[in-house]
């Protein structure tokens, strides 16, 4: 059964400026797919559209059923149920995306108890095998606020807050854009094995090539709201068949190529 | 040798100690690239390159020499820079003509006409059309507001071009054309660029030499091609195993 | 906020009528029981009449707590009190007073000739900050032969001196801390003072004369003359003791559920000049001023139907009136004529110094718009009350001003060549000293109206017009003053229908 | 954050002994002098001499200061020019008038504002969410004396409801006789004092809105009110509160404002007359209390505040 | 009126529209033009009592009279030119006062800062009325007087924002790349500080603006505003509050226009934060 069924979505502003049109695409549970795109592109658009979680202002058309629900148009209401449960999501920026007045452990078990139906004792275990799991120290992060740690530990730490309801569907949306590259190789690393270990499905927005290669097999490329190219990520690197997929391709294969041969 | 730091340390008020006995020297046409990831004391060797800090210890030479006032317009004209954050490093309320004479106008080297015709030369070479001149910072996209940065570090025919992640905001696709544009006025002009980045493939796109930085401290530093291919050090290694890589084809 | 400041009228005795006031005031057992609510804007800021207290203390205190040997009534006539009587000798000197038995004070002691010296004493003493003061500048000397009698000797007549005791509360001579309690012999006991709200009397049960009708009166104090009119309309307060504007009087006027009391008012709104000042020494400039503004005009502004036009400085209700309305009569055409004669024919320029409470400022804007008219420029310069007392009263610096005079008997002011408004008229002063050595009222009478004759000839101010006096009370309630003479309101009459 | 309280209290400390320096100074400036108040017409040259050695005018300010200050340092406020009454329980008897209307008018304000200031911000595209917004336009613009003089005259004169002014002569013994005193000078002050308070909340619970952490909290399967509830609230808080002491003193001023409408014998009312008279230490009296009392809503919003926010524990300890 | 002219000067090119800038101009223009007016006509001399004690409104006289019997409408026309006065002077002494002093703590050391810093939270804390009570009452109530007394309370509110706006237009790059341009500090405050903090300083000015208006009114009704012959609608206020029975119209009619004027400044500093500036479009 398809977890996800995006149909002829689009996204516009208030105004009418169309940010996604005419967006489709599927993923099956356990599947996971690349969402490509440079800035502007409507990728985060869509992740937050997938979600029903789009800002004031933006009306959504179309389609998309997740785990057979209509989310398009639906009352918060019927929303509510799914995320989490079905789908969650990792944002960009860590130090926003957390409650800076709420200590990490706090933060953690909020979603814990609401899905879990934990509480006291079992709770607390569940919190911390929540932070073991993305490797942090349990003791001293659980008491943290998000400015008292590094931006690795708070994105493992949004990591394990979005794991924490034992999604079907992680939506990671460009989770390691704002890291040092040695922090983003780790937490791509510990991202790649959660989900195989939990048979996640997983959609993975980012404007990095590379990136996107390290996490997935296919790839959606999206360019102004509209995809251009679907297919496995060596044939798109291969053989582009759309021009702005090629250049975006071209331009990556020589920045990677500067670095030389491995 | 165009500047240089010698045996440089820099500590916060609070006490926290940001550069360690630091050595880097740029020559006339070199171009030397500076990685490090965040703290590792990027932005505090900007500044004191720049003459907008003074360190704690050591010293900054500009042309062999340290940079007092008297010699400070001498510095500003030979030593320019590009910053980062294209929406932040240009003043929204002064059209281009405005920004990218700034430094002509500041220092003394041009005004009316001649400046005008500068700063058409210098949009030009940087790829914008003439008519930018009359317009707005907020009418250009990322990409162009970095070469209009460009524009304005070049005007003044600078011999260094002190680059701060000078691509990290941008696109791939407009990360490559502002790293082939700024190869280009190296080309053409002999400028001398320093360059620093966390990002080891804008570096070795553009840099012969490179510093390897962390906590404070030169990790390593050498040939480019040189500490791509075979890291020295721990650090250095674990850095370049980081980055992404596409999957061969 | 307003600040009357009180002028001590030096005058000669008032008539010496002893008829009884009838207070009529037989009251049953339900009424005697009644409290009082009275609304005013006066509030006392401390309870010393020796200074500071100002006009509020004298509503509340005056033959209501304290007691004086004689006493000034609602009427203006003077009537013994803690005196049961006196002699004089026949030169006039020597006045000997005996005092009404069983009398006590509030807190127990019985009333001594030794407290009443003790209380005229105090007004003499050299820190005393008083305003009578002056007034008693001819005492040599005051014995006390006995328990009941009081002897004062003088160093020449006075024919006021009576009148001017009914000011001298008699005080417990051992009684301290008088600015937040009292010890007077009143028909009324201090009960509690709130500052910023209201000041409570309880009727005294062991009062020497007759018991109060009710058994308490409440002073509510308003900063503000529509709040006050407000409150007497919702029924929080039962009388107004002094109504500032004519404005809130339509409200009550046509309403059978209050009475509006028209009383006798001695409150003189004045336009004073600097006499010793160009152009003011010249009579005809002041004359003209005095033509140049339609003061019929200008009553009916302030006060709409209220209030009386006078001549000089003298109210209807002082022995010595005259109607002088005429002396100096509206007359734009005359006033032009006058200020030619008087060497400004192209007129000129001058600043009012203008007290910054009501209703001066109107009345500064007022006067300004009626001289422009005859070619004469006023400049209005806003001043607060304590300004208005440095620089216009104790240093004299100004041109002209504006104040309001509440106390009556206050011509004789006009003989005090050192007043700060500098009239200087030497015969004038003659008159006054002569009417105060009086032997006789009639001939008192004679010299003051003299006085008034000339002040007016001479246009020594301008007399803009009287206050009227104005009690608003509820129909529930009799027995209030109406009159409200320098500031006293006797409250013991008040009952509830 | 104990060595944070202790430097704010220190600042405190300072602030107020600097402010009250400030007021002295500047009451000394005052043209006239406050011995007339206490004066006849006739005085005497002796007299006046007398008077002004009674309220100290003769001595230098420095002098006059730090007298005063001795006595302040006893909780002494001194005694009246104008009385000769002591300042401290004239004040005392007036705060138990104009601290339970400030009170009372701040937290009415205040549960005014938080539900208008919410509403208009959740339901900004609604028409009363459109209206709460208007209407706290026009109360911004409304002058509080203004609007103090229509209740009167609707409710009090008008409508025989409720008492035009005053207060009870025994105070708060008869509690309800109290409250009646206070219910409209307490509303009108509410009234104009939510319109600037519910801008504050609006504006804060529009940045709520809009932030990442609601979002996310809402992808973990947050409901909307309760995510609201549970970040927003604290969040929320931080920008409000450090407005409130603020508002606070403000509403303090509309009360003195008022209570000259309602004549009510509050602080405000006895400072008027005290500028009025030039009674130097009763000024000095109310301005001592109510800037310590400002001053120490201010030291209680920021320590609240650094409560709510541990970033501020931090940036202050660390970076000073 | 700063205020009001660069919100004309944005309102020209009408990039967004905004109704509340559109209203607010419209009632602040209507006061302004009154105000021009009264300069060369009044329906009668400002002194002129020729009228009978407060008459009701007639055609003779729009609004009635006072209890002078001056004309109402004549007083409200010279009113609406003291409103703007006292809004306007105050404004301008708060806002040269207290730019100043802002960036004075801005560019300080962090001492002097703190200790700026430190003084402002003191006064701010203060309301604007009780610091312009204690001014006026030391300096006399005068029309001078009163807008001294409001401005220097306003402008530690003006001190602090310019600080924070400055601190954060410091902080970004376009600064720093005017160093290293070569320009110097002054410059950068003229060219880069100034303009940049100018629209955000510029909402708060214009309801510093209404703060003024409603500070001298209360003032006046508290006895200690502007005095005669300044007729200030705080005045007629209070000069009216007395006859509120007798002749409402003598106490609505300031009354009305009073909340006019505030209402369309704020409404203009609405507008303006609405009408973004350039450096705001630009962003995503």
């Amino acid at each position: 059964m398809t977890l996800l069924s995006v149909t002829s979505l689009g996204v516009q502003t208030a105004a009418g400026r169309p940010l996604v049109s005419d967006l489709s695409f599927e993923l099956a549970a356990g599947a996971r797919l690349g969402l490509i795109g440079e800035s502007g592109s409507g990728k985060s658009v869509t992740s937050l559209a997938v979600t029903g979680l789009l800002g004031a202002g933006l009306v959504a058309t179309g389609s998309v059923h997740l785990d057979g629900v209509e989310v398009v148009g639906a009352a918060e209401r019927a929303l509510v149920p799914l995320r989490g449960r079905v789908a969650s999501v990792v944002f960009q920026e860590p130090l926003t995306a957390l409650d800076p007045l709420m200590r990490i452990g706090r933060q953690l078990a909020e979603p814990i108890a609401r899905h879990r139906g934990l509480r006291g004792a079992a709770l607390r275990a569940a919190v911390a095998e929540a932070l073991d799991e993305v490797s942090l120290d349990e003791k001293r992060i659980a008491r943290a606020y998000p400015h008292e740690i590094s931006g690795g530990q708070r994105q493992r730490a949004a990591i394990a807050i979005a794991l924490g309801s034992r999604p079907r569907l992680l939506i990671a949306d460009e989770p390691t854009t704002a890291l040092d590259v040695t922090v983003q190789a780790q937490i791509l690393r510990l991202l790649d094995d959660l989900v195989d270990a939990r048979g996640m499905a997983l959609l993975f927005i980012s404007h990095d090539l590379a990136v996107v290669s390290a996490m997935t097999r296919e790839v959606l490329v999206m360019s102004s709201g509209v995809a251009v190219e679907r297919g496995s990520i060596e044939r798109v690197l291969s053989a582009p068949a759309d021009p702005y997929t090629a250049q975006l391709v071209r331009s990556a294969r020589a920045l990677d190529g500067m670095l030389g041969e491995r | 040798m165009i500047l240089e730091l010698q045996n440089v340390s820099y500590r916060y008020r609070t006490g926290t100690l940001a550069l360690d006995d630091v050595s880097i020297a740029v020559r006339d046409g070199q171009s030397v690239g500076l990685v490090g990831e965040s703290g590792s004391g990027k932005s505090t060797i900007v500044r004191l390159m720049l003459a907008l800090a003074k360190p704690t210890a050591g010293a900054v030479l500009f042309e062999g020499e340290p940079i007092v006032p008297t010699r400070l317009r001498r510095f500003r004209a030979a030593v320019q820079t590009v910053f980062q954050d294209p929406y932040s490093s240009l003043d929204p309320r002064q059209n281009i003509e405005s920004i990218v004479a700034e430094p002509l106008r500041s220092l003394g080297i041009a005004r009316g006409a001649d400046a005008r015709t500068l700063v058409a030369e210098s949009l030009a070479a940087v790829g914008l059309p003439a008519d930018a001149l009359t317009r707005f910072p907020h009418e250009f996209s990322g990409g162009q507001r970095q070469r209009i940065a460009i524009a304005r570090a070049t005007v003044c025919r600078p011999k260094l071009l002190v680059a701060d992640e000078p691509v990290s905001a941008l696109d791939v696709t407009t990360r490559i054309q502002v790293i082939d544009l700024l190869a280009e006025l190296r080309a053409s002009t002999g400028l001398a660029i320093l360059m620093v980045s966390h990002d080891l493939s804008a570096v070795a796109a553009l840099c012969d030499k490179t510093v390897v930085l962390n906590a404070g401290r030169v990790v390593e530093s050498g040939s480019t091609a040189g500490i791509l291919a075979t890291p020295r050090e721990d650090y250095t290694r674990r850095l370049v195993s980081a980055v992404p890589r596409l999957p061969a084809t | 906020m307003k600040k009357h400041i009180g002028f001590v009228a030096l005058g000669l005795a008032a008539s010496l009528l002893l008829a009884g006031c009838a207070t009529g005031a037989d009251s049953s057992s339900s009424a005697a029981d009644a409290t009082i609510e009275i609304g005013s804007l006066y509030e006392p800021s401390n309870l010393s009449n020796f200074g500071g207290g100002g006009q509020g203390v004298t509503e509340a205190f005056n033959g209501n707590v304290y007691e004086g040997l004689y006493q000034l009534t609602d009427d203006g006539s003077v009537e013994p009190l803690l005196a049961e009587s006196n002699t004089v000798s026949d030169d006039g000197l020597t006045y000997t007073f005996s005092l009404q038995d069983g009398v006590t004070f509030h807190s127990g002691k019985a009333l001594t000739s030794t407290d009443v010296k003790a209380s005229i004493e105090a007004v003499l003493s050299d820190d005393s900050q008083s305003a009578r003061k002056s007034s008693f500048g001819a005492i040599t000397s005051i014995e006390t032969p006995d328990e009941s009698t009081v002897v004062v000797t003088l160093a020449e007549r006075s024919i006021s001196f009576i009148y001017n005791l009914s000011y001298i509360w008699i005080i417990n001579a051992d009684a301290t801390d008088l600015e937040t309690t009292e010890d007077g012999t009143g028909p009324y006991v201090l009960d509690e003072w709130k500052r910023g709200s209201s000041l409570a009397l309880t009727r005294f049960d062991d009062y020497w004369g007759d018991a109060a009708a009710n058994a308490e009166v409440v002073f509510n104090y308003f900063t503000d003359a529509t709040a006050l009119s407000n409150a007497l309309l919702t029924g929080e307060v039962d009388i107004v003791t002094s109504v500032q504007s004519p404005d809130a009087l339509s409200q009550f006027s046509d309403n059978a559920d209050y009475v509006v009391n028209d009383g006798d008012s001695t409150t003189k709104e004045i336009l004073v000049f600097n006499d010793r000042v160009a152009p003011f020494d010249n009579v005809d400039v002041r004359k003209a001023i005095y033509s140049a503004i339609d003061t019929t005009k200008l009553l009916n502004s302030i006060w709409g139907d209220y209030g009386t036009l006078i001549g000089s400085m003298v109210p209807p209700t002082d022995p010595w009136y005259e109607d002088l309305t005429e002396v100096n009569p509206y007359d734009p055409d005359l006033a032009k004529q006058l200020l030619a004669s008087g060497g400004q024919p192209d007129g000129f320029e001058f600043t009012l110094d203008t007290p910054s409470y009501d209703p001066h400022p109107v009345v500064a804007e007022f006067v300004k718009s009626e001289l422009a008219k005859v070619g004469i420029t006023v400049n209005i310069n806003t001043i607060s009350a304590d300004e208005w007392y440095t620089k216009v009263y104790k240093a004299q610096d100004f041109t002209a001003t504006l104040q309001e005079h509440v106390n009556d008997r206050d011509v004789v002011w006009y003989g005090n060549p050192d007043f700060y408004w500098g009239y200087n008229n030497p015969d004038v002063t003659q008159w006054v000293a002569e009417a105060e050595a009086s032997a006789t009222t009639d001939e008192q009478t004679a010299k003051l109206k003299q006085v008034n004759e000339q002040i007016a000839q001479d246009a020594a101010s301008v007399w803009l017009y009287l206050y009227p006096q104005i009690v608003v009370a509820s129909s529930d309630v009799s027995g209030y003053p109406v009159n409200g003479l320098n500031s006293q309101f006797y409250a013991y009459d008040i009952a509830l229908k | 954050m104990t060595s944070y309280l202790l430097r704010r209290s220190a600042f405190l400390l300072v602030s107020f002994v600097i402010a009250m320096m400030a007021i002295f100074v500047l009451l000394r400036l005052l043209p006239g002098d406050p011995s007339n108040a206490l004066l006849s017409v006739t005085a005497t040259p002796e007299q006046i001499a007398a008077a002004q050695a009674q309220v100290g005018a003769d001595r230098p300010v420095l002098e006059q200061f730090l007298a005063w200050f001795a006595q302040l340092t006893r909780f002494d406020l001194g005694e009246s020019f104008i009385s000769s009454l002591p300042v401290w329980p004239e004040i005392a008897a007036r705060l138990t008038v104009t601290v339970p209307l400030t009170l009372m008018a701040f937290a009415l304000a205040l549960v005014i504002s938080l539900v208008a200031g919410v509403v208009a911000a959740i339901k900004a595209d609604r028409w009363y969410g459109i209206l709460i917004s208007a209407i706290s336009q026009l109360g911004v613009a409304v002058p509080v004396f203004w609007v103090g003089i229509l209740m009167v005259s609707v409710f009090s004169v008008g409508l025989r409801w409720l008492p035009s002014s005053g207060f009870p002569r025994d105070d708060w013994a008869d509690p309800a006789d109290a409250l009646r005193s206070l219910t409209l000078p307490v509303i009108t002050v509410a009234l104009v004092m939510s319109a600037s308070l519910t801008r504050y909340v609006r504006s804060a619970t529009l940045d709520v809105v809009g932030s990442d952490y609601l979002r996310s909290a809402r992808a973990q399967g947050s409901g909307y009110t309760e995510a609201l509830w549970r970040h927003g609230l604290r969040n929320g808080a931080v920008p409000v509160i450090s407005i409130l002491g603020i508002e606070l003193a403000t509403t303090f001023l509309g009360a003195v404002v008022v209570e000259s409408v309602f004549g009510l014998p509050g602080l405000g009312s006895m400072l008027l007359k005290a500028i009025e008279q030039h009674d130097y230490p009763n000024i000095q009296g109310v301005l001592f209390v109510s800037t310590l009392v400002v001053l120490v809503i201010g030291f209680l919003a920021d320590v609240a505040q650094r409560l709510i926010d541990p970033r501020l524990r931090v940036s202050i300890s660390g970076n000073r | 009126m700063s205020a009001v002219v660069s919100a004309l000067a944005v309102v020209a090119p009408a990039r967004r529209r905004s109704w509340t800038l559109v209203a607010g101009l419209v009632l602040v223009g209507a006061v302004v033009l009154v105000a021009v007016i009264s300069l060369v006509w009044l329906p009668y001399a400002p002194a002129d009592t020729t009228g009978t004690r407060l008459e009701g409104p007639s055609l003779a006289h729009w609004i009635g009279t006072d209890k002078l019997g001056r004309d109402l409408a004549t007083q409200l026309m010279s009113g609406a030119r003291i409103a703007l006065l006292v809004g306007l002077s105050s404004v301008a002494v708060g806002a040269v006062i207290g730019i100043t002093v802002g960036l004075v703590a801005a560019f300080a050391e962090s001492w002097l800062d703190d200790s700026i810093s430190a003084a402002l939270d003191v006064v701010i804390a203060f309301p604007v009325l009780l610091l312009a009570m204690l001014i006026v009452a030391a300096q006399g109530a005068s029309l001078g007087s009163v807008i001294v007394a409001i401005g220097l309370a306003m402008s530690a509110v003006v001190a602090r924002l310019t600080r924070v706006l400055t601190k954060r237009v410091l902080g970004e790059q376009y600064v720093t790349a005017a160093r290293t341009s070569g320009t110097r500090w002054p410059g950068i405050v003229a060219r880069h500080i100034l303009p940049n903090i100018w629209p955000t300083l510029s909402v708060n000015l214009a309801l510093q603006f209404g703060v003024a208006v409603l500070a001298e009114a209360s003032l006046s009704y508290l006895g200690l505003g502007a005095p005669p012959p300044n007729a200030s609608w705080g005045r007629l206020l209070q000069e009216a509050q007395g006859t509120v029975v007798t002749a409402p119209l003598g106490a609505i009619a300031p009354g009305i226009a009073l909340i006019m004027l505030v209402i369309g400044v704020n409404f203009i500093a609405d507008g303006l934060r609405d009408v973004a500036d350039p450096a705001r479009k630009g962003r995503r």
